[in-house]
């Protein structure tokens, strides 16, 4: 793999960028695979990457139906941070986060990770109260949150508006000043790259349209549009599509699929300089690195496979970006997409085993899977590897559904009375 | 000179309404009529803004909604200043002040051109390879610097003081476009009286008719026939049209957004009128003659303000009466062009035209404008252009059939036209996911499979004949409407074919030649092969590797280039790369419009109860509660919160106090199997409760975790009156409805919700008897015949009301139920009556520090959706004797009867004076290393002023086995010591309640 | 925005409809006889099927009354809607929308 | 026809009807009436309101409208004073069959919409279609009007919308048509 660095850009600048090579290769299939990995998104490829990299275990293909990083990693708006309340959760995104801090670095690939600061608006009692709970929570685990005052929040966010006459007053905000947003395409390529490098194959445009099970049950390979690969091991990264491709390994999982719209507004000079997000009337934004206003909208309410919803996703987060910034009427949409977001009961992910020997999952990241890409990846890795979780996916199981030890995020944030 | 590129005839201008601007630091004159960009080339202003990247010198590319280079700052007031406004699409008003963008110190000395100098290292995804080291400096410096360099135009900075509107509208056939296709559409549609929508982001309809000056349509002049079909539209009843109306998005089952622009083309706006209006239109069928945009050339130096699309010079001449320059070059690779040549030509102005096909392929335009006079090199590629501001020279060169590439010369001129074929504007199409279909005869995806009820006409779907667009139209519009016709016109040939061409052949060096493929995002072709080079081979790649196609004309101009030379590089058919996927908006669609007249008071409502206004009135603060506003408490000159609600505690311990409880939500439950309904909803059981009694009831989500309490009367055998949570009235209300309709619908019961129906006066303490035993009629309100939860009909003041004897307080209590409208009179007559006894108002906090006293708990605040009755110490209330209830079963799971669960304690803090927040964590050592082990979090905390202390509520892991132990809870300083005790602080015994 | 049918009210625009999640999934009669893993897949598997799948609906703000419809996630038309209680109807349906 | 009466009389006291007009209704007598289709059916009506009609249409009796509003639900509106005697009767003529009569005359508060371009204020946040053939005389049913659930009526002829939002939603709901009206009516 050439280096990638501000020599190499000058000196190929003065030959006319004609030795810059791919960036991966386009292998074809070999016949088996030590691990499949299906779905070539961020956290697809993490695994891979740190597979080959922290496990040795090169002999890896991942399998990607289009174009890697196609599905939600190339359609999230990027925000990273760790600031959950319960325990589990608050481990797995600040193993994250601690991996994001030098994932530039370690792959060789600027992701442009950039803490910025993620900023969540409480606008009722109820708000803060639940986010002191996150503030002190985060704070015996290690995880950086403060409080502050609507004063100390617009300060740090100056078109926050935060008149106590709004219908939504800011009462005061949490904010966690490692959160931040990374540029999403550049993890999907950077983990490409580096995962390349080490031998890993990446197959675009092949679709996994079976998973073959042995007389024991257990996994044999998976049939693909470019036929058979075999494999005694399979992990299923698919997002959105995980019910489909573990359908064919006739396992049912605990999911929905929803599409969650996002958009962006023309770009402007710097404006906005941290990531806000207020659960109450469901906004959330920060501005990327090209100007764009990057906002987050909401999930229609039924199940959809289409990447499209409807528009009164849209105007209705426009209405609370609207009244938190009024000053951003103005503005313009420029665009709006969908994702495919797989849902779980909790709310939380699924990392591990399957009821298929040999079969192993990461999905169930709601809207919430990009800023765990690296630590999803690493852990899932591990588990591929080792056959069994790391401590911090541990808790993740499917059979948590079984027991009753669900990890539900959302509850501990819930709506007031 | 005023206006000296304005040419003295001719044009759609009003020259009788003179106006004027400001760009920049001039004054600029025009007439209404013009656009921003027919004003400034009127003037002979080319240089109108600077690229993204490499602040390149750039002018108005195009007319239309496409363009991608002209975008300027329009300031039309205090708090309507907004950046990046397309010039070509913006009426020129008096008075507007305009500005170029992205340039510092000035438009015409712009210092980030030294980015152009580093342009060889600044190439597609450079910042992916560097910036890295040292890793604090990418936050530090790096990408400050380069937020600093992006975006365009610069953010308003006050809130914007327009108001927005939005319409909900139905038609059978909504028509988009209203050029010849779909004018014809329209009328077609519109003859059998179904209504039709006809909506045109032009400020007058017509399309290319506008600038048709020569066609002939069934022997009219091409604006007699635009003329004559608007007159007709406009006749029908049936008929809207929508000028200044962009449709923009295409969603799920023909549902069409809109943007009307209603105000920005008037100098002074009508006060109540909005600014824009969003239509949310669903139509039966929908029409889509969205016309085409005309393809850039791709050659070196494409991007010099001057050269422009041909059709667009074709436009300021005929339609704007301008001249963009005086002398032109016309550079194509197909036919259009020539009836941009001629026209110029016809306006007095100098025409060449170099076409890179060969002399025999170009077509009868050729001799005709040989025949005008204007020189014609056909066979010729474009190689560059020279003039740094303002092009002045195009080189050219012959293209030998071997694909050399001859001799350069240089054609002197002001102005470039350039014309590299059509592409059909499928966008909607796209969003309604249709499929795309390639035509390679003329290089283009156009419309393939629908999916909805649509079809698309005219060059939208690549017909350029203007005969056959008229009858494209028609007999589009006819059938949509259900009354299938065809018609035949007779128009004037509109020669429209040509060579697709991805980048013109040349002789220099592919590494060094600067030929812009997206001109807003400063992409060129070199930075497109540098991406395929690198494996980036999917368009989606190489679109977000590049940025090709995403600026703020998202590709209109751009994107079939880039495919073309995407395929050309890797040698594989254009639908083999693919095409990239068209989501809304088609044009950027302001945030105010798409939120309408949600704001301020209208973004969520406001509900109040009945008694809002008395609180209002009374000086009570409030907090939202939902989507409520209730009295939080009721502070008297100069108290504060803690002093008003001490006094307001103290009240109700000690004397009487008044609430206003109206929020809780309530639900008639009636029928013969109402108990068997309550029965399998609430954990308890229902059947021996009697009517006249009320129960406290727990109702669980079906995963067994509290989802909501209220107490519940039961009126008559069969009738229940239920109550619930504030936020929870609707979901509990839902909750009910779905088991009975759809798992038990053999249960005879109906649920009817009475939440707004009564309004609920608490009157709690001591004294509450002694005050409203007087107001009350039948009803006797001894004790023993009117125990604690019980519930008795009556008349209170003479309204008929419920009277409830419950308490949320620990007192002595009634809830008053009156029918809302009767509420201020009853409270007002309560208020007198308690004045002897200091009867005393009070809001949400006071009743929470008095339930917390008293350990009961709030769905909400004590539970978080992850909680059991038996969490709550409520265990004993699940009824062990029913068989079944919503939830039971997932009580028995292995993790939620396994011990470790947190459960509900009392905590005392060892400084009584301490009150500990809300959120509060706490642990058994706090000197353990971080992460600690938690063992639960203070739910609820105030100060008492029944006990003289501050007190708490929590939920602990095995919180009941922890009795006495000491704790440590956090604080904002670090940790506070405390006790814990049974979640109960005053009356243990609960003997005041049943005074 | 979806056009629903709604079989007492006919076709209505998706915001004033709930929908409610997979559809034929009734409760069990004895949920105390199902063993932990029975009654979490009753509790929380899904089909989530890309393809027509049937679901439940409720006019919410309108007759307030449960439906079920047959829609294709894929495409998010709607095959069928009927009444709560109705049996499925065959995949191949007449299309409402 | 006692519709055409009602409109007839308000017509005299409407504007001009360029001009969209917003005005609160006194208070009704007003029973939320739950009943089996099949029962509808049998019975016809009772104590003077239709039960018969078809799902989302309005019939008015004298004084007595009833308003269908879904399969076994109904919503009866009546002048005020008469409110108790109505639920007596309505209990009476109900007797033996299983149905729920719940008293919701303070519930609810009451607009109408009038003038040619009401359609297009109320249009403004109610998504349905309100052309005289989607939507004619004698239609009513439960909808949205942006965020607030409303029951929109359409008793007669005239250009002349009844709409009903819950008391607490009432600030809200004239705050949105006023500013609507304003809208359209300052586009004119």
């Amino acid at each position: 793999m050439r280096r990638f660095s501000f020599r190499t850009l000058i000196s190929e600048a003065f030959k006319g960028h004609k030795g810059w090579e791919r960036q991966w290769r386009a292998p074809e299939p070999k016949a088996s695979y030590e691990v499949v990995i299906v779905g070539g998104g961020g956290h697809g490829l993490a695994t891979a990457y740190y597979l080959a990299k922290e496990f040795g275990i090169r002999d890896v293909a991942v399998l990607e139906k289009g174009w890697i990083g196609g599905g939600n990693t190339g359609r999230n708006t990027t925000i990273i941070r760790s600031n959950y309340l319960y325990d589990e959760s608050a481990a797995l995104y600040d193993h994250a986060v601690k991996l994001w801090e030098g994932l530039s670095q370690d792959l060789n690939y600027n992701v442009m990770f950039s803490q910025r600061g993620v900023m969540m608006l409480a606008h009722n009692l109820h708000d803060v109260r639940s986010f002191r709970q996150h503030v002190y929570a985060n704070r015996l685990n290690g995880v950086d949150n403060e409080w502050l005052t609507p004063e100390q929040a617009k300060e740090f966010c100056p078109p926050l508006n935060i008149s106590r006459d709004a219908r939504y007053p800011v009462m005061g905000a949490a904010l966690q000043r490692r959160g931040g947003t990374a540029r999403h395409d550049a993890v999907a390529w950077g983990y490409a790259r580096a995962a390349d490098a080490m031998g890993v194959d990446i197959i675009q445009n092949c679709e996994v349209t079976g998973i073959r099970r042995g007389a024991d049950g257990a996994v044999e390979g998976v049939e693909t549009s470019r036929g058979f690969i075999a494999t005694k091991r399979v992990g299923v990264v698919a997002a959105g599509h995980t019910s489909v491709i573990m359908e064919r390994a006739g396992v049912r999982m605990p999911l929905e699929s929803f599409p969650l719209q996002a958009l962006v507004s023309e770009p402007v000079k710097p404006v906005f300089p941290c990531v806000v997000m207020s659960n109450a009337v469901h906004a959330y934004i920060s501005q990327s690195d090209k100007g764009e206003l990057v906002i987050g909208a909401g999930t229609d309410q039924y199940v959809s496979y289409s990447q499209q919803g409807g528009l009164h996703i849209a105007t209705h987060t426009l209405e609370a970006i609207c009244e938190i910034f009024p000053q951003f009427s103005r503005m313009r949409m420029l665009r709006n997409w969908g994702g495919i977001v797989d849902v779980t009961p909790d709310r939380s992910p699924i990392i591990g085993k399957t009821p298929v020997p040999g079969l192993y999952v990461n999905c169930g990241w709601g809207t919430g899977g990009f800023k765990a890409t690296p630590g999803s990846g690493h852990v899932f890795a591990h588990t591929l590897a080792k056959g069994e979780p790391h401590p911090v996916n541990a808790p993740f199981t499917l059979d948590r559904f079984r027991t009753g030890r669900l990890i539900d995020e959302a509850a501990a944030a819930a709506v007031a009375h | 000179m005023s206006q000296p590129f304005r040419l003295a005839t001719g044009g759609r201008i009003d020259r009788g309404r003179r106006l004027s601007i400001r760009f920049n630091d001039a004054t600029l004159e025009g007439f209404a009529g013009d656009t921003l960009a027919s004003l400034l080339l009127a003037n002979g202003r080319h240089l109108v803004g600077r690229s993204f990247k490499y602040h390149r010198p750039r002018g108005i590319l195009s007319h239309g909604s496409e363009e991608p280079n002209a975008l300027l700052s329009v300031d039309r007031g205090p708090g309507r200043r907004d950046p990046n406004n397309r010039a070509t699409m913006v009426e020129a008003v008096d008075g507007l002040v305009t500005g170029s963008q992205n340039h510092w110190p000035s438009l015409e000395l712009d210092a980030g051109e030294v980015n152009d100098l580093l342009s060889p290292v600044f190439v597609a995804g450079f910042y992916y390879k560097t910036f890295m080291w040292p890793r604090s400096f990418w936050e530090k410096l790096y990408e400050p610097r380069i937020r600093a360099a992006a975006g365009l135009g610069k953010a308003p900075e006050t809130a914007d003081p327009e108001r927005y509107a939005h319409l909900h509208a139905h038609c059978e056939v909504l028509v988009v476009g209203a050029g010849p296709a779909g004018l014809a559409a329209a009328l077609a549609a519109s003859e059998g009286g179904g209504r039709v929508i006809l909506a045109d982001e032009q400020a007058e309809p017509g399309g290319s008719l506008l600038h048709e000056t020569s066609a002939l349509i069934d022997g009219m002049t091409a604006e007699a026939w635009r003329a004559r079909a608007l007159e007709t539209l406009a006749s029908r009843e049936n008929v809207e049209i929508l000028p200044r109306t962009t449709a923009f998005g295409y969603y799920n089952h023909n549902h069409v957004a809109l943007l009307e622009r209603l105000t920005d083309h008037l100098a002074e706006p009508p006060p109540h009128l909005p600014r824009e209006r969003l239509w949310q239109v669903r139509a039966r069928q929908v029409v889509l003659a969205t016309g085409a945009h005309e393809r850039p050339l791709v050659f070196a130096d494409n991007d010099r303000p001057g050269i422009m699309l041909a059709e667009s010079v074709r436009v300021f001449v005929n339609r704007y009466a301008v001249a963009p320059g005086r002398r032109i070059v016309f550079a194509t690779t197909g036919a259009s062009a020539y009836r941009a040549a001629a026209d110029a030509k016809a306006a007095g102005l100098e025409v060449t035209l170099v076409d890179l096909r060969p002399e025999e392929d170009c077509g009868a335009g050729l001799q005709t404008l040989r025949a005008l006079g204007c020189e014609v090199l056909t066979g010729h590629t474009v190689v560059g252009s020279q003039g740094r501001k303002r092009v002045s020279g195009l080189i050219v060169a012959p293209l030998g059939a071997d694909g050399r590439v001859g001799a350069r010369r240089t054609l002197p001129c002001d102005c470039v036209g350039m014309a590299g074929g059509w592409t059909p504007a499928v966008h909607l199409f796209s969003q309604s996911r249709g499929k795309l279909r390639f035509e390679p005869a003329i290089d283009a995806f156009v419309p393939g499979t629908s999916v909805q009820a649509e079809r698309s006409v005219g060059a939208a779907r690549g017909v350029y004949e203007l005969s056959d667009v008229l009858a494209d139209g028609h007999a589009a519009g006819a059938d949509a409407a259900g009354r299938p016709s065809e018609r035949a016109f007779a128009a004037s040939p509109t020669p429209a074919g040509f060579t697709g061409i991805p980048l013109l052949p040349t002789d220099a060096d592919p590494a060094k030649l600067r030929a812009f493929v997206d001109f807003q995002n400063d992409v060129t072709a070199k930075d497109i092969g540098l991406a395929v080079r690198e494996g980036f081979e999917s368009i989606e790649h190489v679109k977000r590797y590049t940025t090709t196609g995403m600026a703020t004309d998202q590709g209109k101009s751009s994107n079939m280039n880039a495919l073309g030379l995407v395929a050309s590089i890797l040698e594989k058919p254009v639908p083999a790369v693919g095409t990239t996927t068209f989501r809304p908006p088609y044009t950027p669609v302001s945030f105010g419009a798409l939120a309408g007249q949600s704001r301020g008071a209208l973004f969520d409502p406001v509900r109040t109860a009945p008694l809002d206004a008395w609180a209002e009135e009374h000086g009570a603060a409030f907090e939202n509660v939902s989507l409520w506003r209730r009295a939080w408490y009721f502070p008297k000159p100069g108290e504060d919160m803690r002093a008003a609600v001490a006094r307001e505690c103290r009240a109700v311990r000690e004397g009487v106090g008044i609430f206003d409880a109206s929020t809780l939500g309530k639900i008639e439950v009636v029928g013969p199997d109402a108990a068997e309904l309550m029965n399998r909803l609430y954990v308890n059981g229902w059947s021996k409760l009697a009517p006249g009694r009320c129960r406290y009831g727990l109702m669980l989500k079906e995963d067994g975790f509290v989802m909501d309490d209220g107490v519940v009367a039961r009126l008559a055998d069969d009738r229940f009156h239920v109550t619930t949570t504030t936020g929870g009235a609707a979901r509990v209300l839902s909750h009910m409805e779905d088991y009975l309709q759809t798992e038990w619908p053999d249960l005879d019961v109906f649920l009817t919700s009475t939440t707004e129906q009564w309004a609920a006066i608490a009157v709690q303490g001591p004294k509450a008897r002694e005050v409203i035993a007087p107001l009350v009629e039948g009803i006797a309100m001894d004790a023993e015949s009117f125990p604690h939860m019980a519930v008795r009909l009556g008349r209170v003041c003479g309204v008929p009301c419920r009277l409830f004897r419950v308490s949320f307080t620990g007192e002595l209590g009634y809830e008053i139920n009156v029918p809302a409208g009767h509420a201020r009179e009853v409270w007002e007559a309560v208020l007198e009556e308690g004045q002897r006894f200091g009867i005393t108002p009070y809001g949400t906090e006071t009743m929470h520090v008095l339930r917390a006293e008293k350990g009961f708990v709030i769905v909400g605040q004590e539970t978080d959706g992850t909680v059991t009755p038996d969490d709550l110490g409520m265990g004993g209330m699940v009824s062990k004797i029913k068989p079944d209830f919503v939830g039971k079963r997932s009580l028995a799971r292995p993790d939620i009867v396994a011990g470790g669960r947190r459960q509900l304690v009392g905590l005392l803090t060892e400084d009584a004076a301490l009150i500990l927040e809300e959120g509060a964590q706490v642990v058994a050592d706090p000197d353990q290393p971080v992460p600690m082990r938690m063992l639960g979090y203070v739910t609820s905390s105030y100060w008492s002023e029944a006990c003289g202390r501050g007190i708490a509520l929590a939920m602990l892991a095995d919180g009941r086995s922890l009795m006495g132990q000491r704790l440590h809870a956090t604080t904002q300083e670090g940790f506070a010591t405390v006790q814990v005790v049974e979640p109960v602080f005053v009356d243990a015994q609960g003997e005041r309640i049943r005074a | 925005m979806l056009l629903v049918t709604c079989p007492y009210c006919g076709p209505r625009p998706e915001i004033e409809f709930h929908c409610g999640g997979e559809a034929h999934i009734a409760r069990p009669a004895e949920p105390a006889g199902l063993d932990d893993q029975a009654w979490s897949e009753f509790l929380f598997v899904r089909t989530n099927r890309k393809g027509v799948q049937a679901e439940r609906w409720l006019h919410q703000h309108g007759c307030r009354r449960w439906f079920n419809a047959l829609r294709d996630t894929a495409s998010d038309r709607f095959l069928a809607t009927y009444e709560m209680g109705a049996p499925r109807p065959s995949a191949g349906g007449e299309e409402l929308r | 026809m006692l519709e055409a009466k009602e409109v007839s009389r308000r017509d005299e006291a409407a504007p001009a009807l360029d001009e969209v007009t917003i005005r609160l209704l006194p208070r009704s007598a007003r029973f939320s009436l739950r009943l089996r289709p099949a029962e509808a059916k049998r019975l016809g009506r009772v104590a003077d309101f239709a039960l018969d009609q078809d799902i989302n249409r309005l019939v008015a009796t004298g004084e007595r409208r009833s308003l269908r509003l879904g399969p076994d639900d109904w919503l009866l509106l009546a002048p005020e004073a008469g409110s108790e005697a109505i639920a007596e009767e309505i209990g009476s003529g109900l007797a033996g069959v299983f149905h729920a009569l719940v008293d919701i005359g303070h519930r609810e508060i009451a607009f109408e919409i009038a003038g040619q371009a009401g359609a297009r204020v109320i249009n403004s946040g109610c998504p349905l279609d309100l052309a005289d053939a989607a939507f004619p005389a004698g239609s009513a049913t439960r909808t949205l009007l942006a965020k607030a659930e409303i029951v929109l009526a359409r008793p007669g002829e005239a250009p002349l919308w009844r709409v009903e939002c819950g008391r607490s939603f009432a600030a809200y709901v004239e705050g949105w048509l006023t500013e609507a009206a304003a809208a359209v009516n300052g586009r004119r």
